[in-house]
């Protein structure tokens, strides 16, 4: 078979896209071993699809072997691509709570049985089963949402499942949060409590249960991930070969039953562990990997990759924010007084140059984008300002600003509050007189442009007169110790952090972050009026609503917004394939099957 | 130097010839030159003694014989030649030849000497193996050989021991068999027994005597000790600061000496039969800085002799009479040593001192006990090391008591006791009737004030950062019972009384010289004004003149202070000097305690006698009359002492008895006791 | 010359020899100096040339290290900039005299940390003997199996670092081998024979130690001191280096040689080789005036 | 012998009993109950509880440090949550190619300072042992990141004549065919223990040439080069190998150093990583056994000199 899309250009969105992706080669070369590499530091070790959290961005090959119900990229772009997607797109009721889902009936799994509705129900009763153990058990959950507000799930003929909830979804949130998650799993072969246990009844919760953790277990044995019989029934293109226990390291080989749209061209697919980014660069270096995504450090080594033979492309991921997040109780030096007042928050952001950081050699070279609000400018639910700034890069309206609400600036010194109060031209309620603007900020110690953009925001602050005191952080520490929902003694030791990009997915809503109740509003950001937006977003019918949202949430700041760093991909130049299958790595999503190496 | 004097006509049977040997050492900048135009020859059979101070380069003339001058050295001048063969124009690879083959060298230090993780077998074997081109087996064989001859029994067993299982005794045997293995035709010996106790020394000397007769082998001896030199040397060469000043056969430089450093060393050296009333002769000022070449003689300065020839040119080593040669102006009319004069004035001054009156003693030490505790590691079985096994003795206002013995016999540890520094495991010492021991802390420290301690090294007994004023000032100000400028004064008359100028107030230690250290030492001690002093090993860290300055001043001051004093030292000639009463220790024990000339002359224990007669005198007639080795064997470990008579381990009359009953102390009259069940004199 | 000095054999020779050798080895691990006198003089002059620069240096030469300019990064060296800029637009030898000054400071300040605790335990150690000396030192002997830098590492992934919290850190966990070389002293010198003196001439405890044992081992003390310096400002540097260094608007050459590395492949040589050579220049000159010191000192020992 | 091993067993356990408590209390301080860590930031509270409540750690800090202990001794080093993996057989996967690196580093380090050292010392003060004593300095006073840095900028940009990263392969034995991979991380390691160990054999060399025996061999004739070989060398290497086993905890930082910089995936790398990960039991685990090292070390070290000097008494 050929490329997909011979002659196509990649899907994307805007042009904010960084190198080029050539178009498909003409001639394929059947065969041949892909060397890819895993994000480094992230080793595989899981491999049941319905990712618990701890383990989530640990699984082996996602997607690769068990394909979810829809496949949510297409191209740089996270639209749901109707090709990939095993099942027709859902179905909504005029009330939104019954949803219909019809499979595709070409799919059948690797032993030969076809892909049913049942194996969707399947599905989703392990999920019900884990979720009742352990609230982590599932990534996507987020408590009162799917399942819990599920009233019903039935397949209702052989390719049918429909689904009945018990409150409205916008179905655009619905597609992205809950459907496009769902994995259908091989209910004929896997609904079973232990190797050579009969296949039970999974509408039994009681055996839901017992089979989740015969899998859930059986995912944690790393050795047998390529030997046991369980997880070599597959329907994606792509069956696990090898798996090397001790690194994470992995090898995929074609499925040769797979029935799909774009059966794998290639031998072999390897998926090489690595420990750090400079390792998969000095690789790439070295001529060692067919494919790679680099550290954005790089950028600079990317003409020199390409005069040794790869092709590089790079796009910053959709519905992404980078942003600082701030603390709205964090008590010290009055920082919950001082960062509560609007005309605060926009004047720090007035002082980040979105454009002149993405220019800046030192900081991201040109490969990142402007971003203003969780949705990107060139998306269809983009702001309402597009891609204009509201808050454009100033010292000088940032220090106005400060001045005309009763602030003393003293560049390069310690700006004060000369006018306490709660009026118009003064410093707001709680800030007493004498008040200093100063507080601490801790970014993430890895990439190196989280540290320079950082170090040049607070040397900006500087100039106003701000005293930032900043250090860097592991993530992962930042998680644990300054997220006012999982620290909260910790809550008065920060104020701004910076951990890099959180991504909301395909349907950016932010209301995981900011609305008031927020699973992950690690600075407690409150607004009605951003409640009522999210809401709307989640359970409304507008389709606007999710730009609604991000213009308000743009404006209103609840945290300073930082440039979108491009996800940067290099390839061998031998390496062809359809545009989009080399696109979609920056934002996530692999289909080694559409690549081949050129005649 | 041009011409050397010629000793004798070149005869046949001269295996070494040396020749105006002169060596230049380039250190740090500087240049020595501490061989000057040194000429000296041996022949087969024949003992030459090389004598002279520290530093006069004894030690660096063997050295340039040997080919083996330290990084920088040279020779300058002069020729080397054994057997009618010019060393000087060997290479290093046939010089190596020579070495441990044709001469072959005994050293000082025997712990050192030897390679500490290699066999003594492999050692004794290594120069035979090389020189021989012997195998493996044949080498060991001859080693085995060696080590029989130089009297180690059950050798071929001992090849397989390392150095630190052997006795130092035994080490300084395995150094001979090592440098006779190859049946070398000289033999240097530098200090060969320096290191060891009289007893060992005594029969190291002897054996290596025999042996240098049997093998016929010529032995150059080197040593600072003019005892060693009149009982083993045929002939002698003194030398002064890199050259000989002066050479002759060893009677007839005894018998008429004509270099007055000659007659000086002998002079300040104290003799066992030193009349105890005169004074020692004291050579003043320093030996010559080896770097700045005068012209005139290198003793001119400190000789009593002097005139302005002296300083203008240097006197050559002229043989003013056959075999006999020395370089000096003006020499000695031709006189007996000093020591055969003192020795013949002692002799006709048999004394007799008074027997201690009633005066109660001012210190009285009864059945002092002092046992170490001795654990091998953590786990290891515990053992009592017994230092001092139940000593008494009283020393009377006044007196001087002197305790001698062998090294690790139990001086230094009831030194320490007495002054408080340990505490006794039983047993009193009585501080003028009042016993010490029950004190404690701050009382403690004052009752135990009037005893002060003058230490051996003068190098380690003053804090190097403190200055001469603070450390004198030190006792006074711990005393706290004057002002600070009655501290002044005292300090000022302390200097004065030790014989030290106010200069040296300011100076640190390390400005000053041995001898002056000393005194700096002697002064703290007496700063306090106390009424005992303690002085363990006051002068065995000095060279000769110097010593004989401290040993007169100890002496002076012991009168005109009337200070009681116990002196501690291994060396009975200068305890005799020192001392009234003389008490012997062996082992922990007090063995036999007498007058000084009782115990000398008429000693009742065989331990005494022994010992008196392995200490090596500069009278060449005593000496030779001497018994081979009186005391055999090494003193044996103080963790499991022997039974009985701690001595009859060693004991040429020792009986079943000794070996059970312990003899006591018995007096035999006139103060004179001896613990010995078969004593030599009775009564 | 006396038995009683060989006594050591008696009691224990191997486990004697295995504690002498391994404080011998602390002590001697840098010995020989076959420059002669000079070593001392050229460590002075580099250690205060480094200083001058450092501490001087802004007064002649002084650069903007606050400001920081994206636009200006990466600049080669001109004659505006003579090392050229960093990621931030800072001009990088403005930025070499900034970061010099903490390390030095931090070098320092934890030596001085370490020397403190360390001749304090030591000395106590060394003076009460007995059981109490045997638990103390077998506590020294577990921190010391304990790989340092292994512990700082995880300890500094709780503090934000800081110049007092850095020099804190190591200086805490540093204290050993001055403990252990004040003990090893204090132990020789109570044994010494003017110690004895003193103490025969009725010297009370506190009289011994403020007179002789502190004064005599400080010989010991500051030699060390210059070598901790010296290890402080390596291991400030490899923690800089590891991600643990100071943060805007402080810096220190760890960190900054660690951000050069970041663009090893970048050609941006200005960023490595300055403040790589200035840190071998430091601690060269710490060690070289550690070696002279102790050089003096053995040698006004040997005398 | 068997007393001296017992005696020198007894110490070391009672050490190695201290560093386990040292550890322990450290991975107490720094992670405490790691439920939430190990979660993640969605799950209850309550499962955080139950997490920590099931696993244990919610007990006294004493029951703790037994079962840890308890567990230490059946050699179960702990779980590693963040990798879903055995802290045990995570560290030894890359056990052996730390012991690979580190070993070949040692070995070149000491075939290189053993000669270096005596020969420095033979030749004393002159220019040539001036010279090296002048690298050495510089050597010991670089850090060995940027030795390495160096050594990557030298041999892998500008002449580009060995790979910038060390081997990353898994097996034993691509490792020992590609050796050029593994050139400059050894090279790296071994610099700066050649100038330690160099300048320590200068010294204990120079000791022992100061010392009588080596006249006395001289005396006996023989040859300069054969009193190095069976005189010199025994006696002043003793010293040097007890540097080796006291230098253990120096030894593994270098590893830490050199590992990240060149990218070997070693335990050095992995506990880099772990603390990007703030994977403490990993930490504190590798902590444990870079401990038990040195004290096994410390341990051969003795064991080897009390073998190598017969002056130790082994009865
Ligand atoms: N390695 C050396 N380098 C420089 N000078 C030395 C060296 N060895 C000895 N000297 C000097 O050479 C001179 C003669 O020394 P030598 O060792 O020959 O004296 P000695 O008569 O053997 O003295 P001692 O009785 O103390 O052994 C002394 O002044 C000494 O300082
Ligand atoms: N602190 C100690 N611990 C254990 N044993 C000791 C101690 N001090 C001395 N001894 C032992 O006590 C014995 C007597 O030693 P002491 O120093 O008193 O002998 P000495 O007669 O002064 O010898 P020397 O002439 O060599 O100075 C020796 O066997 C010595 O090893
Ligand atoms: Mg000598
Ligand atoms: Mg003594």
């Amino acid at each position: 078979g050929g490329g997909g899309g011979n002659g196509k250009t990649p899907t994307v969105s805007g042009d904010k896209g960084f190198g080029s992706i050539p178009e498909a080669a003409d001639t394929v070369q059947a065969g041949g071993t892909v060397d890819i590499a895993l994000s480094p530091g992230l080793a595989p070790n899981y491999i049941y699809p319905n990712v618990p959290a701890v383990f989530n961005g640990t699984t082996v090959a996602p997607s690769q072997l068990w394909r979810p119900l829809y496949w949510r990229s297409t191209g740089a772009t996270a639209a749901v691509n109707d090709e990939l997607s095993i099942a027709e797109p859902p179905e909504y009721s005029s009330d939104r709570k019954t949803i219909t889902i019809e499979l595709k009936d070409s799919y059948t799994w690797s032993d030969g049985e076809p892909v049913v509705a049942d194996d969707l129900v399947f599905s989703i009763e392990l999920i019900r089963a884990a979720l009742k153990e352990d609230a982590s058990n599932w990534s996507y959950y987020t408590p009162g949402q799917f399942p819990d507000d599920l009233a019903s799930v039935e397949a209702t003929d052989e390719h049918t499942v429909t689904l009945t909830l018990t409150t409205a979804y916008n179905p655009g949130y619905f597609d992205a949060f809950v459907l496009g998650n769902l994995i259908p799993l091989p209910a004929h072969s896997w609904s079973k409590a232990s190797d050579d246990g009969p296949i039970i009844d999974f509408r039994d919760p009681a055996n839901a249960k017992a089979t989740f953790d015969y899998l859930h277990k059986a995912s944690q044995d790393q050795k047998s991930f390529a030997t046991n019989p369980l997880w070599s029934v597959v329907n994606g293109p792509f069956k696990l070969k090898g798996f090397d226990s001790s690194t994470g390291g992995f090898t995929l080989v074609p499925n040769e039953e797979y029935s799909g749209p774009q059966a794998a061209q290639v031998d072999e697919v390897n998926y090489l562990p690595f420990t750090s980014p400079a390792a998969v660069f000095n690789q790439v270096r070295a001529g060692n990997l067919t494919v790679a995504l680099l550290d954005s450090s790089y950028i600079d080594q990317l003409p020199t990759l390409e005069s040794t033979g790869y092709n590089y492309y790079g796009m910053p991921k959709e519905g992404q924010v980078n942003s600082l997040f701030l603390n709205f109780e964090n008590t010290t030096n009055n920082f919950d007084k001082m960062i509560a007042q609007p005309y605060l928050r926009q004047a720090l952001q007035h002082l980040i140059d979105q454009p002149g950081y993405i220019k800046s050699k030192g900081i991201y070279n040109g490969a990142a984008a402007e971003s203003y609000s969780p949705v990107s400018a060139a998306s269809a639910n983009a702001p309402g300002f597009g891609d204009k700034a509201p808050y454009p890069y100033s010292i000088e309206t940032a220090k106005k600003l400060l001045e005309d609400h009763g602030w003393k600036v003293v560049d390069h010194g310690e700006t004060t509050c000369v006018r306490p109060g709660a009026g118009d031209d003064q410093c707001g309620e709680g800030i007493p007189e004498g008040q200093k603007l100063s507080f601490n900020l801790f970014y993430a110690n890895s990439p190196t442009s989280i540290a320079a953009r950082n170090t040049a925001f607070i040397a900006a602050a500087k100039k106003v007169g701000i005293t930032i005191e900043s250090a860097a952080k592991a993530t992962n520490f930042m998680y644990s110790n300054y997220d006012n929902n999982f620290a909260p003694e910790n809550k008065d030791k920060w104020a701004v952090q910076d951990s890099g990009p959180i991504n909301l997915g395909g349907y950016p809503t932010a209301s995981l972050i900011w609305s008031t109740e927020g699973a992950y509003n690690a600075g407690h950001y409150s607004s009605e009026e951003a409640d009522s937006l999210m809401n709307e977003s989640i359970s409304g019918e507008d389709p606007k609503a999710l730009s609604n949202e991000a213009t308000f949430l743009g404006k209103d700041l609840p945290v300073l917004y930082m440039p979108n760093p491009s996800n940067i991909v290099v390839w061998k130049k031998t390496l062809s394939g359809d545009p989009d299958a080399f696109a979609n790595i920056t934002q996530g999503f692999l289909t080694p099957e559409f690549w081949y190496y050129a005649g | 130097m041009s011409a050397a004097a010629d000793l004798g006509t070149v005869s046949a049977t001269r295996v070494l010839d040396v020749r105006d040997l002169t060596v230049a050492i380039e250190a740090h900048g500087r240049r020595l030159q501490p061989v000057s135009g040194v000429s000296l020859h041996i022949s087969a059979g024949e003992t030459l003694g090389l004598v002279g101070e520290s530093g006069s380069g004894k030690s660096m003339t063997g050295a340039a014989i040997m080919g083996m001058l330290p990084p920088g050295g040279t020779i300058t001048g002069g020729s080397v030649t054994l057997g009618g063969r010019d060393l000087r124009s060997l290479s290093e690879t046939d010089y190596r030849q020579v070495r441990g083959n044709d001469i072959a060298m005994v050293f000082q230090d025997s712990l050192t000497s030897l390679n500490p993780t290699r066999t003594i077998g492999y050692q004794i074997a290594e120069p035979v193996r090389i020189h021989r081109g012997a195998s493996r087996k044949e080498a060991w064989e001859r080693a085995a050989e060696v080590l029989s001859l130089v009297g180690i029994p059950r050798p071929a067993e001992r090849l397989g021991d390392y150095p630190h299982q052997l006795s130092g005794g035994m080490r300084q045997r395995v150094m001979i068999a090592m440098a006779l293995a190859c049946e070398p035709k000289v033999i240097i010996a530098d200090e060969p027994t320096t290191a060891l106790d009289v007893t060992m020394q005594a029969q190291v000397l002897t054996l290596l005597d025999g042996l240098k007769e049997r093998l016929g082998m010529a032995m150059i001896l080197i040593t600072h000790d003019m005892g060693v030199i009149a009982g083993r040397a045929d002939r002698v060469n003194v030398m002064y600061a890199g050259r000989i000043a002066e050479a002759a056969d060893t009677e007839d430089l005894f018998a008429a000496m004509r270099h007055p450093y000659t007659h000086d060393l002998l002079a300040s050296i104290p003799l066992l039969d030193q009349d105890r009333s005169a004074r020692l002769y004291s050579i003043s000022g320093l030996p010559p800085d080896l770097s700045e070449r005068s012209a005139g003689c290198p003793y001119a300065s400190r000789c009593r002799r002097v005139s302005d020839a002296c300083t203008a040119l240097a006197p050559e080593l002229i043989e003013h009479m056959p075999g006999h040669a020395f370089a000096c102006w003006h020499p000695m009319p031709p006189q007996s040593s000093p020591v055969l004069v003192a020795r013949r004035q002692a002799n006709d001054s048999r004394h007799e001192e008074t027997v201690e009156d009633a005066t109660p003693p001012r210190l009285a030490v009864s059945g002092l006990v002092k046992e170490y505790d001795v654990r091998r590691g953590w786990f290891g079985a515990s053992a009592r090391l017994s230092a001092v096994a139940g000593v008494s003795f009283e020393i009377a206002p006044g007196q001087t008591y002197g305790l001698v013995g062998e090294s690790g016999c139990g001086k230094s540890t009831l030194g320490r006791t007495i002054i408080g520094l340990e505490r006794p495991t039983a047993g009193e010492i009585r501080l003028d009737g009042l016993d010490l021991e029950p004190l404690k802390g701050g009382e403690g420290r004052r009752r135990r004030r009037p005893i002060q301690m003058m230490f051996q090294d003068p190098y380690a007994s003053l804090d190097p950062r403190l200055r001469v004023a603070a450390i004198i000032r030190e006792p006074l100000r711990l005393a706290g019972d004057a002002d600070r400028s009655a501290q002044d004064a005292r300090v000022r008359d302390l200097l004065d009384a030790v014989g030290l100028p106010t200069s040296v107030l300011e100076r640190l230690p390390h400005e000053l010289s041995g001898g002056q250290r000393q005194r700096v030492g002697l002064a703290r001690a007496l700063a306090v004004h106390p009424s005992v002093l303690v002085a363990d090993e006051p002068v065995s860290a000095l060279d000769v003149s110097v010593r004989s300055q401290v040993l007169n001043l100890m002496k002076d001051l012991q009168a005109d202070l009337g200070l009681t004093s116990l002196v501690i030292s291994h060396d009975l000639a200068v305890v005799k000097y020192l001392a009234d009463r003389i008490g012997v220790m062996y082992l922990g024990k007090l063995v036999e305690e007498g007058a000084g000339e009782d115990i000398y002359q008429a000693a009742a224990h065989p331990y005494t006698a022994g010992l008196i007669a392995a200490i090596p005198e500069p009278v060449p007639d005593v000496e030779r009359a001497k018994p081979a080795a009186a005391v055999t064997g090494e003193l044996p470990s103080a963790i499991d002492p022997p039974s009985g008579c701690r001595f009859r381990t060693r004991c040429p009359l020792a009986d079943d008895i000794c070996a059970v009953r312990e003899p006591e102390l018995i007096d035999l009259g006139a103060g004179h006791k001896v613990a010995c069940h078969f004593p030599l004199r009775v009564g | 010359m006396s038995a009683g000095a060989d006594s050591g054999q008696v009691v224990g020779a191997a486990e004697v020899l295995a504690g002498r050798r391994r404080v011998e080895l602390l002590r001697r691990l840098r010995t020989g100096s076959p420059f002669g006198g000079t070593i001392g003089l050229v460590g002075v002059v580099l250690a205060l040339a480094i200083v001058a620069v450092c501490f001087l240096g802004p007064l002649i030469y002084s650069t903007n290290q606050v400001d920081v300019d994206p636009l200006k990064a990466f600049l080669p060296p001109s004659g505006e900039h003579p090392l050229g800029t960093d990621s931030q637009g800072f001009d990088v030898l403005g930025r070499l005299m900034e970061g010099g000054r903490a390390s030095l400071q931090i070098g320092v300040f934890a030596a001085l940390v370490a020397t403190v605790i360390g001749t304090l335990y030591g000395a106590t150690a060394g003076l009460a003997g007995g059981i109490v000396d045997a638990v103390m030192m077998r506590f020294v002997d577990v921190m010391m199996s304990v790989p340092f830098l292994f512990v700082v590492l995880i300890v500094s992934t709780k503090f934000n670092s800081s110049a007092w919290s850095l020099s804190l850190i190591l200086g805490l966990f540093s204290w050993l081998i001055p403990a252990r070389l004040v003990r090893a002293e204090v132990l020789s010198l109570k044994t010494r024979d003017y110690v004895l003196a003193a103490r025969s001439m009725g010297a009370s405890g506190p009289s011994l130690v403020f007179r002789h044992l502190i004064p005599n081992s400080l010989g010991v003390v500051v030699v060390n001191i210059t070598f901790q310096v010296a290890d402080a400002i390596l291991a400030v540097a490899t923690l800089g280096f590891l991600g643990f260094g100071l943060s805007y608007p402080h810096t220190d050459w760890g960190g900054q040689l660690s951000a050069g590395v970041n663009y090893l492949l970048s050609g941006y040589w200005w960023l490595i080789y300055p403040v790589g050579l200035c840190l071998v220049a430091v601690v060269l000159a710490f060690n070289l005036i550690g070696e002279a010191l102790r050089d003096t000192l053995d040698r006004r020992r040997t005398l | 012998m068997a007393r001296y091993l017992a005696r020198r067993l007894a110490t070391s356990l009672v050490v190695v009993i201290g560093i386990s408590i040292v550890v322990f209390l450290l991975l107490n301080a720094m992670s405490g109950a790691p439920g939430r860590s190990v979660l993640g930031p969605s799950a209850s509270p309550e499962a955080v509880d139950a997490f920590n409540h099931k696993e244990g750690f919610d007990r006294p800090v004493v029951v703790q440090y037994l079962s840890y202990v308890q567990g230490l001794v059946q050699g179960d080093l702990g779980r590693s949550y963040k990798l879903n993996q055995d802290v045990g057989e995570l560290l030894a996967q890359n056990a052996g190619r730390s012991a690979m690196l580190s070993l070949a580093a040692l070995l070149l380090a000491l075939a290189v300072a053993v000669p270096l050292g005596i020969y420095q010392a033979r030749r004393r003060n002159r220019r040539s042992d001036s010279a090296i004593t002048a690298a050495t300095f510089m050597l010991y006073a670089s850090p060995q990141f940027f030795l390495a840095v160096v050594a990557i900028e030298i041999f892998s940009v500008q002449l580009q004549l060995l790979p910038a990263q060390a081997s990353q392969s898994r097996s034993a034995f691509v490792i020992f065919t590609d050796p050029r991979a593994m050139l400059l991380p050894i090279l790296t390691l071994a610099a700066a223990n050649i100038a330690i160990f160099a300048r320590y054999q200068r010294s204990a060399a120079l000791d022992q040439l100061g010392q009588d025996y080596i006249k006395v061999a001289r005396a006996k004739g023989v040859s300069e080069r054969k009193i190095v070989r069976s005189h010199l060398l025994r006696n002043s290497s003793l010293p040097l190998i007890t540097l080796v086993g006291v230098s253990v905890p120096a030894l593994l930082a270098g590893n830490l150093v050199i590992e990240s910089v060149f990218n070997y995936p070693g335990l050095g790398l992995l506990f880099i990583n772990s603390l990007a990960r703030e994977d403490y039991p990993v930490l504190l685990a590798y902590t444990l056994i870079g401990g038990v090292l040195t004290v096994l070390g410390n341990l051969i070290g003795d064991l080897l000199v009390a073998i190598v000097d017969p002056r130790i008494e082994l009865s």
